[in-house]
C-alpha cells in the first residue's frame, strides 16, 4: 500500500533523517493470538511506550514509508520502506525507480530478516585462539592502525564485492592512502565474459537490452528473469514483450543445458549439448541465410546436419527459429552461461552476439548505455579472476595485511584453490562482516557492519533502464544492535587514521555523503536551499541524472571466432556438472535468510536442501530414483547429494545449486545442503581468465540412502491428472487484442 | 388414620391370582379393592392387568409434547439464532437454511420426547420415592406381593383370605 | 402437594428457571464496570486538564477551583488518524508546562521533568487493554461521531472510556468486551439528522450492505432522522 | 431480538448466494492472474510471508508437509512423454480463491469463516477451534493449519526478528486454520479511509502485498463493482461471471479464443479469482 | 449346547448375577489393569499433543484428518449395536436378547462417551471446544448450525443422554434387587438411591413397559439419524470418495457391523470372566453371530454398490481415488479391510464354527480390525488423493502419539466397561426371569413333548 500521498507528505517537511525513528513499543511486537492462555483484558499490565519527542509525521498505528536501496544484489533496484512504531516492517519496489517501477522480487523482500537475522555480529570480535573476543571500536581501529604500520602499501590487500557509490570513494581514497594497489572486486556470480564478449561485439561492456522491443528474443542461457543482471527490470521488459509490440506477442526461446527460471517460460525450450551454444549460434545464422562476406564465410561448414549432431537439437527446430527470427522482427539475442561456463565462453559469446549484429538488432533492441557522469561513483565490476589472482598472491604470501569486505570467498572459491589455506597465510585478516560466515570465522578481527537498512550510502547500479541514477540509501530505523557500524563510518574513521586533515570536517559518513552530495548539488538536478534539496533526494531516494548515451560498433567482431569441436564425453567423468544459480539464493550469501531457505526453487520445488538434478533418462539409465543419495565425484573432490529426476537438462549434465551447505553462517545457514563449489575444478575461460564454472567433469555412483525429498509438490509431481488446474493453449488459439 | 397395612407374599403366581380374585368377590368393610390393593411383582406379568382391571398409562401424552416442544422450539430456537446480528453469509447458502435446520429439528423432537418421556415414566409411576414400609425384600426375587390397605376391623378377614391361599409370609405394620 | 410430583416439579421448575434465564435478553447496556485502578508512574490527574470548569462560575478558569476542559483530542492527538489513540509525546506535556510557573513545583511536575531532562519516555501503563487480536479503531469512531455528527468530544470519548473527565488518573469504567461493543452496534444509530439528506447520499453512501436491517432505514423515524445499525462484518476487528 | 430479526428479515435470510442475489454493493474483491505473464519467480510468496507474518517451518516440517504458504507457486509440466519439457513449465500461483459459495463455510462448526460483504471469505482466529473441517472441505486445498505453536514453542521469530511482525495481522498461535485473506487489513484500512471520506476505494488505492511484488503485474487485483477497475475490465473482456458454474462462451460451439476460467468451476465455488490461461507460440 | 434352563430358580438368577457384582475371575483384573496401562498411556499422549499442538500427531495440511475422525466413527458405529439389541430387537419381541441386551445397552453409552473423546482429541484449541456448544453468551455468537459437525455434536448428545436414560430406566427394576440384596456398605447406598424406591408394584410396572417401549421406538431412528450424521460429515463434503449418496446407509449397515462384531467379543470375555455360562448361552452366541453374517453380507453389498456407482459414473476424480485406494499406499489397509470386513465373516455361515468359541473370538476381533480399517479407509486417502493433484500426500504416516490416543481410547472403553460389569448387574435379571417364565408358560401350553423350541425371531 504505497500509497503514493504520504511519501509526497514527507517531501515538503524538513526533518534531519539522523533522529531516527525510536523503536516504540507501541501496541507491543507480539500480536499474537495467545495459546492456552487467556485472552482477556489485562488492564495495567502492559506498558505503553510513548515518544519523548515526536515528529509531525510519526503517528503510531500509522505507518510511515522511506525510500532506499536494495542491497540484496548489484541490480540496485529502489525500496520503500514501511516502518511502523520506528520498526520496518516490510519493502516494496520504489515506483519512480526506471529500474525496477515499484516491483520487488523474493531476494529483496527478505532482507528485513538480514537487517533482523538473529544471527547477526553484534560486536567487534578480536580472534583469541578459536573464540572471538568482543573489543571497543577504539580498540579495534587502533589494532588495524597498528598492523598497517608494520606492512607496506603493497603489503595490504582487499577484496570485497561489487561496490560504488560514495563508499567506492571512500574506499579507493583508502586504498590509495595506504599506497596499495591490491583492491581485488570478486563476484562469485558475474557476467564477465558477457561483459568482455560485449566490449569486443558492441565496443561497450554492458548495453541495455531493449526485450520489450524486441519481438523474438532468443537466450542462450541468460536468465533475464532469474538472476541474470537485472532481473526485476527484465522481467518487466519481459512482461511488455508478451503483451507484444503492436500487439504481436513476443516469442521466447531459451537454449541451455539446464532450465533455467527463463527457459521455463520459453515458448521454445531446446536442450543444448553443454558448451556448444555457439556452434547452434552459427548453425542459425547459416541457417538463416541472409549473411554475407565473412560472416557467411564463417558459418558456411555449420550446416544444419552438423549443428544437430554437435548440439543435440533437432534440426526442425533449428530450422523454425531461422524462420521466425527472418519473419519477426527486431529480434533480440542474449548471451548468458554459454558465455560463462565455458572455456571458450568468449568464442561462445562471440558468436551468440554475431546473431545479433546479422539480424540487425544492434541499436534496435540492443542500445547504448547511459553513462554516469561521475565516473568515480559507478560500479566496480566484479569478476572471478580476480580471485584467483588474490588467491595465488596470498598463498605466496605476498600479503600481510587482508581486508576482507563483505565477501565470503572461503565459501565461493573452488576447493582447489584451497583459499582458507592462503588466506591463512596474510598476517592480519580483517573481516568486515554481517555475520560470522566461513571467511569471517577464518580472520583475526571481525568488524560488525550495518545492516543496509541503518546504513547510510549510494549506490549506482552497473546496468541502468532508462536514465543514469544515483539510488540513495538510508537507514529506515535505528541501529538494532548498538555496537555495529556502517561500512561508510568504518572507512571513512580508517581513512582519518591515514589523512585526518583532508576529513576532519566530517563526524560521520552522512556529513560526508551530504557534504559530496550538496557539493554537486547543481549537476544532481538541484537548485535553491541545501536542505530542501537534500530533503527531497531522501525522501525520493533516487536521484536522476542526465546522461549521455554513447553509440555502439556497427561492426560485427568475426574475426578470431573459432569454436572447438564439442569433446566426446570423458570415461571416467561422464557427466557435466552444471552448478546452477538460482534466483532465490545465487551465491549463498543470502542463505541465512529463512524466507529465502522455505522460498521453493521454482523449477523442483525444493527447499531447504540441496539436490542434483538428473535427466529422467540418465536416471533410468543409472538405476536411480528421485532421493536417492549420491556420491557426485569430479576431479577435485566429491559431495553426497539427494537426486531430483528434472526432465528439465540435458542428459549429459548434472546440475547442483549454489548457495546451500554453508559450514557456518548462522542456523538458518548451516548444515544444509550441499556446496557444488567444492567439487568445482578450477578451469578458465581462455581469454578472460574467469573460472569456467560450467567445465567441472563428474561421474555419479549410488550410495545405498534414500531419503524423502523436501519440496512442495506432491506425489504426482507436476502433472495434472486431467484436472483443470493450470491450462494453456497456443498463439494460434487466442486472440490478444482484446484483452485487457 | 386408622388404616393399616398388610402385605402378603406368595411363590405362585396363581395362587396370588386367587387371592385377588377372592378379595374381589369378597365384601369387606373397610378395605375397597380397587383403591387400597397393590400388587408386587419381580416381573412385569401382563396377567396382573387382566385381574386387576385396565389401568389408564399417561406416560405417552408426555412424550407427545414433549417432541413437538423439542421439534418446534428447536427449530426455532435454531433459525433465531442463525438471524442473530452477526448473520454471516456461509457458502452461498441462506443465512436460514433449512435442510440442516431440519436435520437439527428432528434430533431436538428426539431429545425432547424422551427426555419429557422420562420425566412423565418419574411422575406417573411415582418415583423417586420411599418404599412403604412393608416392602419385602422376596419381591424382587421370585414372589408376589400383595400390599392391602384396610380398615382396623377388616384385617383379620383379610388375613384369613390370605391365609387360605397359603401365605408364604404375612406382614403386618405394627398398630398405632 | 402429591408426593408423586413434588420431584418432578422440582425438575421441570429448575429447568423452566436455566430456560428463562437463558431466554432472556442479556441486558448489553453501558452499565459501569470498574477496571482496576492502574498505578501509573505520574499520577496524571485528567479531570485538571480535561474536566468542566468551575461550575458555580463557568466564566472563571482557574485551574485550581476546576478544571481546564482541554479537548481530549489536544493530547490524545493520534485518535483522529490512526487506529490507536496514543499517549501524547512527553514534549506535549513539556510543551505547555514549561510556560506554566505556578505549578512548576508540584511533585508530579517535578517527576515530569525528570524524565524531559533524561530524555526518556514515561513508562504509561495501558488501561484499555483489548485482547491481542481485536483492533479497534478510534479513527472512524472519531470521524463518524464527531466530524460527521458534530457531537461533542467527551461524549463520544466517553462512550467507551466512561467519566474520563472526572477522574485522577484513568480507570477503565466500561466492561470492553465483544458483547458490550456489539451492543452499541445493534443500535439503531442516526446516520441523517433532520434536515435534507447531504449531497452525495448519506454520510455511509451507497453503502448498503446485504442484509435489509443493516441499510439505512428507507424512511425517516419520528424525530426526522435516519438510522442504520453498526456494521457486524467479524473481520473488521479481528484480522 | 434474534427472534425479530428472523421474522423482519425472512426474505433476507432466505436469499441463496450468489445466484439469488448480487449484494456485492460496493465492494466485490477478485483478482485475475495472467498466467502467460507469470514466471514463477516466488517474489509473490515472499511478500504474502512478509506481510502476513507466516511462520518459517523449517526443513522437517516442510517435509511432514506442514508449510505455512497461503501463495504458494506450483510448477505443472506438460503431460506428454516428450524427452524435454520443450515448452518449458507451467506455473501458478495457488491462494485462497475467496469462493462466492465457499465450500469452507458451510462446514465449519464454529462459523469461524464466514463469506463478508466485500465478497471475501474471512477466517477468525480467535473463533477458530482447530476441527480443520474448512480444509477438509477445500477443493484447492489452500488452508493452513497452525500445527504447532509457531510463536512460543518453535520460536520462529527469535529475537530481533519479532519487530518484523506486522502489527495490523495477527500471529496465530497453535491449532487455528489460516489462509490468504487477499490482504484484508491492507483492504479495510482503504476502505474505513475511503469511507471517511464519503466515497468508496478507487481503482489501483489498495494493492495485495502479491500483486504489489509481482514484477511482471501478472496479478491484477480490484473491486470487481467498480467498472473502472482493471479486474472488472478483464472479467468482462474475458465473458467470466462471477455467479456462473459455466460460462456462456465455453457453451458456444467450436470453443472461444478467450483464455479466462477459474479453476474448478463446475464445483460451484464460484471462486473469485479468474486465470487466464498460459499462451505459447505456435510458431515454434 | 445347553440354553437357558426353564426350571432355573429365580433365587439362583439373582445369585449369580450378584456374584458377578463381587467375585470375577482373576482374568477381570488383569484385563483392567491393561485398561488403565493403555488408558494412561493415551493420557499422556494427549497431553504431550495439546502442549506442542496438533503436528505431533503427523497430520499435514492437506491431510488435516487422520485416525482420530477414523476411530472416531468407529466408536460411534459400535455404539449402535446396543440399540439394535436393545430396542429393535426388543420391539420385536425376540426373548433371546434378555440375557445379553444389558452389557450391550452398556457398550452403546460407553462408545458413545469414547467417540466423544476423539471429538475433543482431535479439536486443534481443545480449550476452546466451548464455542460449539449452542449456549446464550456475552457475545452473541452462535455456532454454526449448517455444519455437519454441529450436527453431529447435537446427534450424539441426543443419542448418549437417550442412551443412558435408556440403560438407567431399564436397569431400575435390577438396581432394586441389587439394593435388596447387597450387603451394607456405599455400593447398597449407590443402589438405594439409583433404584429410585422401585418397589414392582403394579402400577410402576405398568408405566415402565410404557416408557421402555416408547424410549425404545426413539431410539431407532435416533441410533439410524446418528449414524447418517457422521455418513454426512463425509457425504455433505465435495470431496471424491466423501460425496457418495449411499454413505448414510453404508455407514449404518457399517455401525452395525463392528457393533455385532463387538457385542460377541465382549460376550466371550464376559462369560468367562463373570462366569455367565448358565445365562450367556451358547445358542443365544449362534443368534449373534447368524445376524452378524446377515449384516456382513449387507455390508459388503453396500460397498460392492459403491464401487459400482462410482465406476459408472463419469466422475473421474472419484474412480482416480477408486483405483488410487486399490493400488496405492494405502492398498494393504485396503484389501486387508476388505479381507477382515467380506471374506472373514464367512466362517460364520460354517454351522461347525457358530459355537466355536476360539474361533468366533479371533474371528470378531479381525472383524473389528477390518471395520476400523474401513473408516480409517473412508477417511485417510481422499486427503492424500483429493481433487487437487498438488498437495497429493507424500508422506503421512500417523505418529506414535496418534497410535498412543488410538489405542488409548480401547484402554478407556475397556475400563469403563469393565468398571460398569462390575459395579452393576450385566445381565438384566428380571428380563431373565421374564424370559423364563414367558417360555414355562409356553412349555405348559404346548406340553411337555415339545422341547427346546427355538424361539424369537430369526
Amino acid at each position: 500500500m504505497i500509497d503514493s500521498e504520504s511519501t509526497k507528505n514527507l517531501s515538503g517537511q524538513a526533518f534531519d533523517r539522523r533522529d531516527f525513528l525510536k523503536v516504540l513499543g507501541f501496541g507491543g511486537t507480539a500480536v499474537a493470538l495467545s495459546g492456552c492462555g487467556n485472552t482477556s483484558i489485562e488492564d495495567g499490565k502492559e506498558t505503553v511506550v510513548s515518544y519523548v519527542e515526536a515528529k509531525d509525521y510519526v503517528i503510531p498505528g500509522v505507518a510511515v514509508y522511506f525510500n532506499s536501496t536494495c542491497a540484496q544484489c548489484d541490480a540496485g533496484c529502489s525500496i520503500t520502506g514501511k516502518i511502523r512504531e520506528g520498526r520496518v516492517l516490510k519493502l516494496e519496489g520504489n515506483p519512480e525507480s526506471s529500474i525496477n517501477r515499484g516491483k520487488l522480487c523474493g531476494l529483496g523482500q527478505a532482507s528485513v530478516q538480514h537487517h533482523y537475522n538473529p544471527d547477526r555480529v553484534r560486536e567487534p570480535l578480536l580472534r583469541n585462539g578459536d573464540k572471538g573476543q568482543a573489543i571497543s571500536w577504539e580498540k579495534a581501529y587502533e589494532l588495524i592502525n597498528e598492523k598497517l604500520q608494520g606492512a607496506k602499501g603493497e603489503e595490504v590487500a582487499f577484496i570485497t564485492g561489487d561496490v560504488s557509490g560514495h563508499q567506492k570513494v571512500l574506499l579507493t581514497n583508502y586504498i590509495d592512502s595506504l599506497g596499495s594497489k591490491n583492491h581485488f572486486v570478486y563476484e562469485a556470480v558475474a557476467p564477465a565474459v558477457v561483459r568482455a564478449g560485449n566490449l569486443k561485439s558492441y565496443g561497450v561492456e554492458m548495453p541495455r537490452y531493449r526485450i520489450d522491443k524486441a519481438k523474438v528474443v532468443l537466450s542462450f542461457g541468460a536468465d533475464f528473469l532469474g538472476t541474470w543482471i537485472s532481473p526485476v527490470h527484465f522481467a518487466q521488459q519481459y512482461a511488455a514483450f508478451r503483451k507484444g509490440v503492436d500487439g504481436q506477442r513476443g516469442v521466447l526461446i531459451q537454449a541451455e543445458s539446464k532450465m533455467t527460471l527463463t527457459g521455463a517460460n520459453a515458448d521454445r525450450w531446446l536442450a543444448v549439448r553443454p558448451g556448444t551454444e555457439g556452434i547452434l549460434a552459427l548453425g542459425i545464422i547459416n541457417a538463416l541465410g541472409i549473411a554475407t562476406g565473412d560472416v557467411a564465410e564463417l558459418v558456411k561448414d555449420y550446416d544444419r546436419a552438423r549443428v544437430s549432431r554437435d548440439t543435440g537439437v533437432e534440426p526442425s527446430n533449428i530450422d523454425k527459429i531461422a524462420a521466425i527470427l527472418r519473419l519477426r522482427s527486431p529480434s533480440l539475442i542474449l548471451a548468458g552461461s554459454a558465455a560463462e561456463g565455458y572455456v571458450h565462453g568468449m568464442q561462445n559469446a562471440d558468436a551468440i552476439n554475431l546473431l545479433n549484429h546479422v539480424l540487425g538488432n544492434v541499436g534496435k533492441t540492443i542500445e547504448a548505455p547511459v553513462s554516469v557522469p561521475f565516473p568515480q561513483l559507478t560500479q566496480t565490476k566484479g569478476n572471478t579472476a580476480s580471485l584467483k589472482k588474490l588467491n595465488d598472491d596470498l598463498a605466496a604470501g605476498k600479503y600481510k595485511v587482508l581486508f576482507n569486505i563483505a565477501t565470503n570467498p572461503v565459501y565461493t572459491a573452488p576447493a582447489s584453490y584451497k583459499y582458507g589455506d592462503s588466506m591463512a597465510k596474510a598476517g592480519f585478516k580483517v573481516a568486515f562482516a554481517h555475520y560470522l560466515d566461513e571467511t569471517a570465522l577464518q580472520a583475526d578481527l571481525v568488524l560488525p557492519l550495518d545492516s543496509e537498512m541503518e546504513d547510510w550510502g549510494t549506490h549506482v547500479p552497473e546496468y541502468l533502464a532508462d536514465t543514469a541514477q544515483i539510488n540513495i540509501q538510508q537507514p529506515l530505523m535505528e541501529r538494532l544492535h548498538a555496537n555495529t557500524r556502517g561500512m561508510g563510518d568504518i572507512l571513512l574513521t580508517l581513512v582519518k587514521q591515514r589523512k585526518p586533515e583532508e576529513y576532519k570536517a566530517f563526524d560521520d559518513y552522512y556529513g560526508y555523503l551530504r557534504y559530496a552530495m550538496l557539493q554537486n548539488k547543481a549537476a544532481l538536478g538541484g537548485s535553491g536551499d541545501d536542505d530542501v534539496f537534500w530533503n527531497d533526494t531522501l525522501s525520493k531516494g533516487i536521484v536522476k541524472l542526465s546522461g549521455a548515451s554513447g553509440a555502439l560498433s556497427a561492426k560485427a567482431a568475426v574475426e578470431g571466432l573459432k569454436l572447438p569441436q564439442p569433446e566426446e564425453a570423458d570415461k571416467q567423468y561422464p557427466l557435466r556438472l552444471i552448478p546452477s544459480v538460482t534466483s532465490n539464493l545465487r551465491d549463498g550469501r543470502h542463505t541465512n535468510q529463512p524466507w529465502i531457505q522455505e522460498s521453493p526453487d521454482p523449477l523442483t520445488t525444493i527447499v531447504w536442501d540441496s539436490w542434483v538434478e538428473v535427466h529422467p533418462k540418465k536416471a533410468l539409465e543409472l538405476g536411480i530414483v528421485e532421493g536417492d543419495i549420491v556420491k557426485v565425484t569430479s576431479k577435485t573432490g566429491s559431495v553426497n547429494v539427494q537426486v531430483y529426476v528434472f526432465p528439465g537438462i540435458h542428459p549429459e549434465a548434472v546440475s547442483i545449486p549454489m548457495g546451500r551447505g554453508h559450514e557456518a553462517m548462522g542456523r538458518y545457514a548451516k548444515g544444509y545442503g550441499v556446496n557444488p563449489f567444492g567439487i568445482m575444478d578450477a578451469v578458465f575461460e581462455g581469454s578472460t581468465g574467469e573460472l569456467a564454472m560450467h567445465e567441472t567433469r563428474v561421474n555419479i555412483a549410488k550410495t545405498g540412502q534414500r531419503v524423502i525429498v523436501v519440496k512442495d509438490e506432491g506425489p504426482a509431481g507436476g502433472k495434472q491428472m486431467g484436472r483443470r488446474v493450470a491450462l494453456s493453449r497456443s498463439t494460434d488459439q487466442v486472440d490478444l487484442s482484446k484483452e485487457v | 388414620m386408622s388404616k393399616r397395612h398388610l402385605l402378603a407374599l406368595y411363590g405362585d403366581f396363581d395362587q396370588a391370582e386367587a387371592v385377588v380374585k377372592e378379595l374381589r368377590n369378597t365384601k369387606i368393610s373397610g378395605f375397597d379393592v380397587n383403591d387400597d390393593m397393590i400388587v408386587k411383582s419381580p416381573i412385569e406379568h401382563p396377567e396382573v392387568e387382566k385381574f386387576l382391571g385396565e389401568k389408564p398409562v399417561y406416560v405417552q401424552w408426555f412424550t407427545l409434547i414433549g417432541a413437538v416442544l423439542g421439534g418446534s422450539l428447536g427449530f426455532l430456537g435454531i433459525s433465531s439464532a442463525q438471524a442473530n446480528f452477526f448473520m454471516q453469509m456461509k457458502g452461498g447458502k441462506p443465512i436460514v437454511p433449512l435442510p440442516p435446520n431440519f436435520v437439527l429439528t428432528y434430533e431436538l423432537f428426539i431429545l425432547g420426547g424422551v427426555y419429557i418421556t422420562i420425566l412423565g415414566f418419574l411422575i406417573c409411576s411415582g418415583l423417586p420415592a420411599k418404599r412403604s414400609p412393608l416392602y419385602n425384600a422376596k419381591v424382587s426375587v421370585d414372589n408376589i406381593g400383595i400390599l392391602v390397605k384396610a380398615e382396623e376391623a377388616a384385617v383379620g378377614a383379610l388375613k384369613a383370605i390370605f391365609a387360605k391361599h397359603k401365605a408364604l409370609e404375612i406382614q403386618e405394620e405394627a398398630g398405632k | 402437594m402429591h408426593r408423586y410430583l413434588r420431584f418432578p416439579f422440582m425438575l421441570a421448575s429448575f429447568l423452566v428457571a436455566v430456560a428463562c434465564h437463558a431466554a432472556t435478553e442479556q441486558t448489553l447496556t453501558t452499565e459501569d464496570d470498574l477496571g482496576p485502578q492502574v498505578q501509573q508512574p505520574i499520577e496524571f490527574p485528567h479531570y485538571r486538564h480535561a474536566g468542566n470548569r468551575n461550575p458555580v462560575d463557568p466564566t472563571n478558569s482557574d485551574p485550581t477551583k476546576g478544571g481546564m476542559e482541554i479537548n481530549c483530542q489536544y493530547c490524545h492527538t493520534y485518535a483522529r488518524r490512526s487506529l490507536t489513540a496514543g499517549i501524547p509525546p512527553l514534549q506535549k506535556c513539556v510543551g505547555c508546562h514549561q510556560n506554566i510557573p505556578t505549578v512548576r513545583d508540584k511533585p508530579r511536575i517535578v517527576e515530569l521533568f525528570k524524565y524531559w531532562d533524561a530524555k526518556k519516555a514515561i513508562p504509561w501503563k495501558k488501561v484499555h487493554d483489548l485482547p491481542d487480536f481485536v483492533r479497534f479503531n478510534h479513527e472512524r469512531h472519531i470521524k463518524r461521531f464527531i466530524e460527521q455528527q458534530g457531537r461533542p468530544v467527551q461524549e463520544v470519548c466517553g462512550y467507551c472510556h466512561g467519566q474520563v473527565k472526572e477522574m485522577v488518573t484513568a480507570r477503565r469504567q466500561k466492561p470492553i468486551t465483544m458483547g458490550w461493543c456489539v451492543s452499541c452496534h445493534m443500535k439503531e444509530h442516526v446516520v441523517v439528522a433532520k434536515g435534507a439528506i447531504p449531497e452525495g447520499g448519506t454520510p455511509i453512501g451507497k453503502q448498503d450492505y446485504w442484509y435489509t436491517f443493516q441499510k439505512p432505514a428507507e424512511t425517516r423515524n419520528a424525530e426526522g432522522e435516519l438510522t442504520a445499525k453498526g456494521p457486524n462484518d467479524c473481520w473488521l476487528c479481528h484480522k | 431480538m434474534s427472534v425479530t430479526n428472523l421474522l423482519n428479515n425472512w426474505a433476507a435470510v432466505r436469499h441463496f448466494h450468489p445466484i439469488d442475489d448480487k449484494p456485492h454493493d460496493p465492494y466485490k474483491w477478485a483478482m485475475a492472474i495472467d498466467l502467460d505473464a507469470c514466471i514463477g519467480c516466488n517474489a509473490c510468496a515472499v511478500a504474502c510471508y512478509a506481510e502476513n507474518n507466516l511462520p518459517v517451518v523449517g526443513r522437517e516440517k516442510f517435509q511432514h508437509g506442514q508449510a505455512m504458504h497461503w501463495m504458494r507457486i506450483e510448477r505443472y509440466w506438460n503431460e506428454d512423454s516428450r524427452e524435454f519439457p520443450d515448452q518449458g513449465a507451467e506455473f501458478l500461483p495457488m491462494m485462497c480463491q475467496q469462493c462466492e459459495a465457499a465450500p469452507c463455510e458451510t462446514v465449519c462448526p464454529v462459523g469461524a469463516t464466514n463469506h463478508t460483504q466485500d465478497g471475501l471469505n474471512s477466517q477468525i482466529y480467535n473463533r477458530c477451534i482447530g476441527s480443520r473441517y474448512c480444509s477438509a472441505n477445500c477443493p484447492y486445498k489452500v488452508r493452513y493449519f497452525n500445527w504447532y505453536d509457531y510463536p512460543t514453542t518453535d520460536n520462529v521469530w527469535p529475537a530481533e526478528m519479532n519487530y518484523q511482525l506486522n502489527p495490523d495481522v495477527t500471529v496465530r498461535g497453535k491449532g487455528v486454520m489460516e489462509k490468504c485473506t487477499f490482504c484484508v487489513q491492507r483492504l479495510r484500512a482503504a476502505e474505513v479511509t475511503a469511507k471517511g471520506e464519503g466515497r468508496i476505494v478507487r481503482e489501483g488505492e489498495v494493492q495485495t502485498a502479491c500483486q504489489q511484488s509481482c514484477p511482471t503485474n501478472a496479478i491484477s487485483f480490484g473491486n470487481l463493482v467498480d467498472p473502472e477497475s482493471r479486474v472488472y475490465k478483464q472479467w468482462k473482456a474475458q465473458q467470466v461471471d462471477l455467479a456462473k458454474d459455466e460460462q456462456e462462451k465455453d457453451k458456444r460451439e467450436g470453443g472461444t479464443d478467450l483464455r479466462g476460467y477459474r479453476i474448478f468451476e463446475d464445483l460451484r465455488p464460484y471462486p473469485s479469482v479468474m486465470y487466464l490461461e498460459r499462451v505459447r507460440e505456435s510458431a515454434v | 449346547m445347553k440354553d437357558i434352563r426353564e426350571d432355573i430358580a429365580w433365587a439362583k438368577i439373582n445369585q449369580d448375577v450378584m456374584k458377578s457384582l463381587e467375585n470375577p475371575r482373576p482374568l477381570y483384573w488383569v484385563i483392567l489393569f491393561f485398561a488403565v496401562l493403555t488408558f494412561g498411556i493415551g493420557i499422556g499422549c494427549e497431553v504431550y499433543q495439546y502442549q506442542m499442538g496438533m503436528g505431533v500427531a503427523n497430520l499435514d495440511n492437506p491431510h488435516v484428518w487422520g485416525l482420530y475422525i477414523a476411530t472416531f466413527i468407529f466408536w460411534i458405529g459400535m455404539s449402535h449395536s446396543g440399540t439394535l439389541l436393545s430396542a429393535i430387537l426388543h420391539l420385536m419381541h425376540a426373548d433371546w436378547r434378555k440375557p445379553i441386551y444389558r452389557f450391550a445397552e452398556a457398550m452403546t453409552t460407553f462408545s458413545l462417551m469414547t467417540a466423544g473423546l476423539f471429538v475433543m482429541v482431535h479439536l486443534g484449541r481443545l480449550w476452546q471446544f466451548y464455542y460449539a456448544v449452542p449456549y446464550p453468551n456475552e457475545r452473541w455468537v452462535w455456532p454454526n448450525f449448517q455444519s455437519p459437525l454441529l450436527w453431529d455434536a447435537m446427534a450424539i448428545f441426543t443419542y448418549l443422554s437417550s442412551s443412558v436414560l435408556f440403560l438407567f430406566v431399564g436397569m431400575i427394576p435390577d438396581l432394586a434387587i441389587a439394593r435388596d440384596n447387597m450387603h451394607s456398605g456405599w455400593r447398597k447406598k449407590l443402589y438405594t438411591l439409583l433404584a429410585l424406591g422401585w418397589e414392582g408394584t403394579d402400577r410402576q410396572w405398568r408405566n415402565f413397559r410404557v416408557t421402555y417401549l416408547t424410549i425404545a421406538c426413539f431410539l431407532i431412528p435416533l441410533a439410524v439419524s446418528v449414524h447418517s450424521i457422521v455418513a454426512s460429515d463425509f457425504g455433505m463434503s465435495q470431496q471424491p470418495g466423501w460425496h457418495v449418496t449411499s454413505f448414510p446407509p453404508y455407514f449404518v449397515a457399517g455401525a452395525l457391523y463392528s457393533g455385532c462384531a463387538a457385542i460377541i467379543t465382549l460376550f466371550i470375555i464376559l462369560r468367562y470372566v463373570f462366569k455367565f455360562e448358565d445365562y450367556m448361552t451358547l445358542p443365544i452366541l449362534k443368534k449373534i453371530v447368524r445376524l452378524t453374517f446377515a449384516i456382513a453380507m449387507v455390508w459388503t453389498y453396500l460397498n460392492c454398490i459403491e464401487f459400482a456407482s462410482v465406476w459408472y459414473s463419469h466422475d473421474a476424480v472419484s474412480k482416480d481415488l477408486l483405483i488410487q485406494k486399490m493400488t496405492g499406499p494405502y492398498a494393504p489397509f485396503w484389501w486387508a479391510m476388505i479381507f477382515c470386513g467380506s471374506i472373514v465373516p464367512l466362517v460364520f455361515a460354517i454351522k461347525r464354527f457358530q459355537t466355536n468359541i476360539p474361533v468366533l473370538f479371533a474371528t470378531s476381533l479381525l472383524l473389528n480390525l477390518g471395520m476400523w480399517l474401513e473408516r480409517w479407509m473412508i477417511v485417510s486417502p481422499t486427503f492424500s488423493h483429493g481433487y487437487y493433484p498438488w498437495t497429493w500426500d507424500h508422506d503421512q504416516w500417523p505418529s506414535m502419539i496418534q497410535w498412543g490416543i488410538v489405542f488409548g481410547s480401547f484402554g478407556w472403553f475397556t475400563l469403563l466397561f469393565m468398571v460398569f460389569c462390575k459395579m452393576f448387574p450385566s445381565v438384566s435379571m428380571y428380563e431373565v426371569k421374564e424370559m423364563v417364565y414367558h417360555r414355562t408358560l409356553h412349555l405348559k401350553q404346548n406340553g411337555a413333548s415339545e422341547q427346546t423350541v427355538e424361539q424369537g425371531v430369526h
